[in-house]
């Protein structure tokens, strides 16, 4: 019987639920498939819920940086807050803008959704702990989450407003530049490593605490601070989060979007900034390695949660930046030194000056 | 909202259709009152008050209420300021493109009677329910944030005291 | 220059276009006709011991029997201020715009004439500033406005 | 390829708009990001003031004006008595004028603390604004005390002011003070040297002096084009002549330049508060005046400098116990008839900056 890879730390599960299946009579392939759909659900359940989490988490820092403490009176410190919301989002009503293009308006949101969880099937969340280890892991990873970019042009174009149109065309732009200093810079570990694959690249950094590629000197770090920037940027984050300007475009690209359209741009927002995340604990900061004292899927959410709170705190202390010095600062500044890093560390790769 | 607009047909003709509408409803109300997203809509005095309000001292996000630029993913309008002739249509249409279930809250005094000193005035609405429906009024000129909290936790009680069936009957 | 100082100045050299009215509780206000308010405007702002480059505020008047038009005028180099008067007939008012001199007057005319119903020769565009697009009950500051929803104070 | 064209289009910019402070309706003509034109629309907050208080005898007019400009309404109340005292010549006694500096400044601060967290949240970093209103808050604090209110406080009356500074006022002032000063400098740290706050608002939207004086702009946003022009300075008026102040000028008239002055602006004011509050007399808060008091036939123009520029007020007097004409001119009035001057072909995100800085409150402006 095989199993999806992630069975190997969940083989209890699959064991107990494979027996009820075959029980029951259905095929070999059949029950592969429901495994896929069960570890489907809880992926997205999993997702969801730290979406859920991550809101709060945000209301709570920006809070407490600002010297206030934000939700309170529902749960312990407001826990149960964004749970709330998102039944409250679930209820409201689903305004449809008469001179909306109708295909378009109603796919945007779905895609956004949909391309933010995507991502999570090459995620490498533990020892063992993954859906499905494709050799171009990174690769597809890259593919995906810029489908993000699609839905929002989608929803600016669709909602038929100014400000969306201007919020969608922006983040066009904006995701697109930064896509090439992100890619540059995860492209010196995948020099190094040798292979796309997510489950090499965090192998590979197995061992003692050096092998992290963000103690690689001197591109690791070079390389790990231009991808967190670019990261920002992609995940529409403040300073970078110019799509939904909200003092400029009021709310950018959702703007005509209400209820659970809106939640879903909402959701999809927080796990691309989980993605983005998680991608630089695999990339940069070793994944699950860790003393094996604390579960591996535990290391990779430590080194995860870390990286997020980093950018909340970023978010939450600088100002925005204008829409053509962001674009200044993609193509002038990261581009070359994502690219001089890159020829840096191939230099350093071949001459063999590396540990 | 389609779908929960029709439950109550639904589970009404059921056997012990009550007991599940009030636990739905208490569950439904209970977060609709949680979080109350209010649009970021101010013209006068009030207004400050209701910045202040969400500042640090006083702290709006404790009640789970935050602010929304566009009324779309608002459900709550704080009328915060004078209203005028002008201004009437605009409020209005405002009002119009918020998701229902929407609330409307009447800061201070221009917003419920058109004010204490605006009475001879040519050109204030003389009270912003000739405009648009209220929920709850906050007197005042301004009124402090103490009672605009207040107010917002009625609203909350009012909130978790409505029926399903009202929004039937709305429709 | 005190303020006695600058209404002899202006009394002197403004060849009789500026009559003092009064020397004011805190300012000297002259009076110029109409007519020659332009010329008299822009020797104000260009002369060089006055150099009234700065218009502070231009209010019309309603005093029931005829119409002013009050320029507050300062000069932010020497510190001097005045109030120059124009008064005009309640029928057909008509005024000159003042905007050439200085820029500032455009939206306080556009102001006065929506509200008292002066009109603004040369301004250029005289559209509704403060009262809705869909005004069409006179002009509100006049003495004698009255409409129907307008609830006047009680005499006490 | 050759059918391809850009077209230009028009963007309405409130009244409803996260960064219009108020009211304020733009008709923007835009050329894909690029503000080409703009057209300012006003009088969603038209209240009729002016009409009110032709209405109204003398003292029931200052808690109009409180209204007037809510974000300092001391100015508003000081500016009408003061228009009211020279009317009717009224002597007010000398602990009265300290008080009313005291309370002036106060609100300053209050007013550019306020400016300092609105831009800030404007430009995008949301964290400021709280701070600013924290502070504010300890100010505010210091007028409930006074008076009994937070924000329209109808204190300044004509010949005075309504009470006597409450016990324990001029330590508690001491201390605010002190904890303003201290924060300013964690404010300016947060701000002042921040990268992108400097990309942003450094050379953005200058206003030339030249079109500043012709377009009637005044107070900060005039000097920080150049002018020294402070009213406290160039038309004393109250007792502003005796304390010792400097008057903050920055050449550049840019963003940064708008903001900076403002903040220096704080410092000062806290100065003068502390050399009021230390030469504060004994005696009588307020002359004796009727309230129905009727000032002989005159008119007079009365202007200050509060914390947005030069606040006027023109008020004819015919004799009777109610003003023949009160004309208010508020200094937002003439900040934004300018934006079309010099806030053209710069980007959205700039005009947003721009009109953040020139601290524009829509009730002065609308009336």
């Amino acid at each position: 019987m095989t199993f999806p890879v992630a069975v190997l730390e969940l083989y209890p599960l699959f064991r107990w639920l494979s027996g009820v299946l075959e029980s029951f009579g259905f095929s070999a392939n059949t029950v592969l498939i429901i495994s896929y759909a069960v570890l489907g659900v809880i992926m997205f359940s999993a997702l969801s819920i730290i979406a859920l989490f991550l809101v709060w988490w945000e209301r709570k820092i920006a809070a407490h940086m600002q010297q206030r403490f934000g939700p309170m009176r529902h749960g312990w410190h407001g826990w149960y807050q964004t749970i709330m919301d998102a039944i409250k989002l679930l209820q409201k009503e689903d305004v449809r803008v008469a001179s909306r293009d109708k295909i378009v308006y109603f796919w945007a949101p779905v895609i956004c959704f949909v391309a933010a969880y995507l991502a999570y099937i090459v995620m490498p969340w533990g020892k063992n702990l993954i859906v499905a280890d494709f050799n171009i892991g990174i690769l597809y990873i890259m593919a995906v989450t810029t489908f993000t970019v699609i839905a929002l042009l989608m929803a600016g174009w669709g909602s038929n407003n100014k400000y969306a149109l201007l919020g969608g065309m922006r983040s066009a732009a904006q995701v697109v530049s930064y896509e090439i200093p992100m890619v540059a810079s995860i492209l010196t570990v995948i020099l190094f490593v040798g292979s796309m694959s997510m489950v090499d690249i965090v192998t590979s950094q197995s061992g003692w605490i050096f092998n992290w590629f963000i103690f690689k000197l001197p591109f690791g770090p070079i390389a790990f601070v231009t991808y967190l920037i670019a990261a920002t940027a992609e995940a529409n984050r403040t300073p970078f989060d110019i799509p939904e300007a909200e003092q400029e475009l009021v709310a950018g690209f959702n703007i005509e979007y209400s209820g659970m359209k809106f939640a879903m741009f909402f959701l999809a927002e927080f796990i691309n900034m989980f993605t983005v995340s998680a991608l630089a604990a695999t990339l940069f900061l070793g994944g699950w390695n860790g003393w094996s004292f604390i579960p591996s899927w535990a290391w990779f959410l430590m080194k995860t949660f870390g990286v997020v709170f980093l950018m909340m705190l970023i978010r939450w202390t600088y100002p925005r930046l204008r829409v053509d010095q962001l674009m200044e600062f993609a193509w002038k500044f990261l581009v070359p030194v994502t690219f001089a890093n890159l020829i840096l560390a191939a230099v350093i790769k071949y001459a063999g000056w590396h540990w | 909202m389609g779908l929960i607009k029709k439950l109550p047909v639904y589970t009404e003709k059921m056997p012990g259709g009550g007991i599940v509408m009030t636990s739905l409803e208490a569950a439904l109300h209970n977060a609709q009152a949680k979080s109350l997203w209010y649009l970021l809509f101010g013209t006068a005095c009030c207004a400050i008050e209701l910045m202040c309000t969400g500042a640090s001292r006083y702290d709006f996000d404790r009640l789970g209420m935050i602010f929304r630029a566009t009324p779309r993913q608002a459900d709550l309008i704080i009328a915060a300021g004078t209203i005028t002739k002008k201004m009437a249509p605009r409020l209005r249409l405002l009002y119009d493109q918020m998701a229902e279930p929407r609330y409307v809250i009447a800061m201070g005094g221009c917003t419920i009677k058109g004010g204490p000193f605006y009475y001879d005035s040519y050109s204030v609405e003389k009270g912003i329910d000739h405009i648009i429906p209220v929920d709850v009024y906050i007197p005042g000129c301004p009124p402090r944030p103490e009672s605009l909290l207040e107010g917002c936790i009625t609203l909350q009680e009012k909130i978790k005291k409505q029926s399903l069936l009202d929004w039937q009957e709305k429709d | 220059m005190d303020k006695d100082q600058l209404s002899a100045y202006l009394t002197d050299k403004s060849e009789g276009k500026l009559t003092l009215l009064e020397v004011g509780r805190h300012d000297p206000i002259f009076k110029v006709e109409a007519s020659q308010l332009i010329e008299v405007c822009t020797w104000l702002r260009d002369d060089e011991q006055l150099k009234f480059d700065f218009l502070c505020n231009l209010s019309g008047v309603d005093t029931g029997e005829q119409f002013e038009v009050v320029y507050q005028l300062a000069s932010t180099s020497k510190s001097l201020r005045v109030d120059i008067k124009v008064i005009l007939p309640y029928d057909g008012a008509e005024i000159e715009s003042v905007q050439k001199v200085w820029a500032a007057a455009n939206w306080h005319e556009r102001e006065m004439w929506e509200l008292y119903g002066i009109n603004v020769k040369n301004h250029g565009k005289l559209e509704f500033l403060l009262l809705p697009e869909d005004w069409d009950e006179g002009f509100p500051m006049r003495k004698d406005w009255d409409a129907p929803d307008f609830i006047r104070m009680p005499e006490f | 390829m050759s059918d391809l064209r850009t077209e230009e289009y028009y963007l309405n910019m409130g009244p409803h708009h996260p960064s219009t402070h108020g009211v304020c309706r733009m008709v923007l003509k835009m050329d894909g990001e690029k503000v080409k034109e703009i057209e300012p629309h006003i009088g969603y907050l038209h209240r009729s003031i002016e009409k009110i208080c032709e209405n109204r005898t003398y003292a029931q007019c200052i808690p109009i004006l409180d209204r007037f400009e809510y974000v300092t309404a001391m100015s508003c109340n000081y500016v009408f008595a003061l228009a009211a005292e020279r009317l009717a010549s009224i002597e007010v006694p000398e602990r009265a004028e300290h008080i009313r500096v005291i309370m002036l400044e106060l609100n300053r601060i209050a007013s550019h603390l306020l400016f300092y967290g609105v831009t800030a949240m404007d430009i995008g970093a949301l964290t400021p604004f709280l701070y600013g209103l924290r502070e504010r808050e300890s100010i505010l604090d210091l007028f409930e005390m006074t008076c009994g209110q937070r924000l329209t406080y109808n204190y300044i009356r004509v010949g005075g002011v309504s009470r006597d500074l409450p016990n324990g006022f001029i330590p508690k002032c001491h201390e605010a003070l002190n904890t303003i000063e201290k924060k300013l400098a964690d404010y300016e740290g947060l701000l002042n040297e921040n990268p992108i706050w400097l990309v942003r608002t450094v050379g953005i939207g200058v206003l030339p002096a030249k079109v500043a004086l012709d377009y009637g702009v005044s107070g900060p946003c005039l000097r920080a084009s150049g002018v020294q022009y402070d009213l406290r300075r160039n038309d004393p008026y109250s007792i502003y002549d005796r304390f010792e102040f400097d008057i903050p000028v920055r050449h550049n008239g840019d963003c940064y330049d708008r903001y900076l002055l403002r903040l220096d602006e704080i410092r000062q004011s806290i100065h003068i508060v502390r050399q009021a509050l230390d030469a504060l007399p004994e005696g009588d808060f307020k002359a004796k005046v009727s309230p129905n008091f009727k000032p002989p036939a005159g008119e007079v123009y009365a202007r200050i400098e509060n914390s947005r520029g030069e606040l006027g007020v023109h008020v004819i007097s015919d004799g009777t116990k109610k003003p023949l004409r009160v004309k208010t001119r508020g200094a937002s009035y003439n900040h934004i008839a300018v934006l079309p001057a010099f806030a053209t072909d710069v980007l959205l995100a700039d005009l947003v900056a721009i009109f953040a800085t020139m601290d524009v409150i829509m009730p002065e402006v609308d009336r």
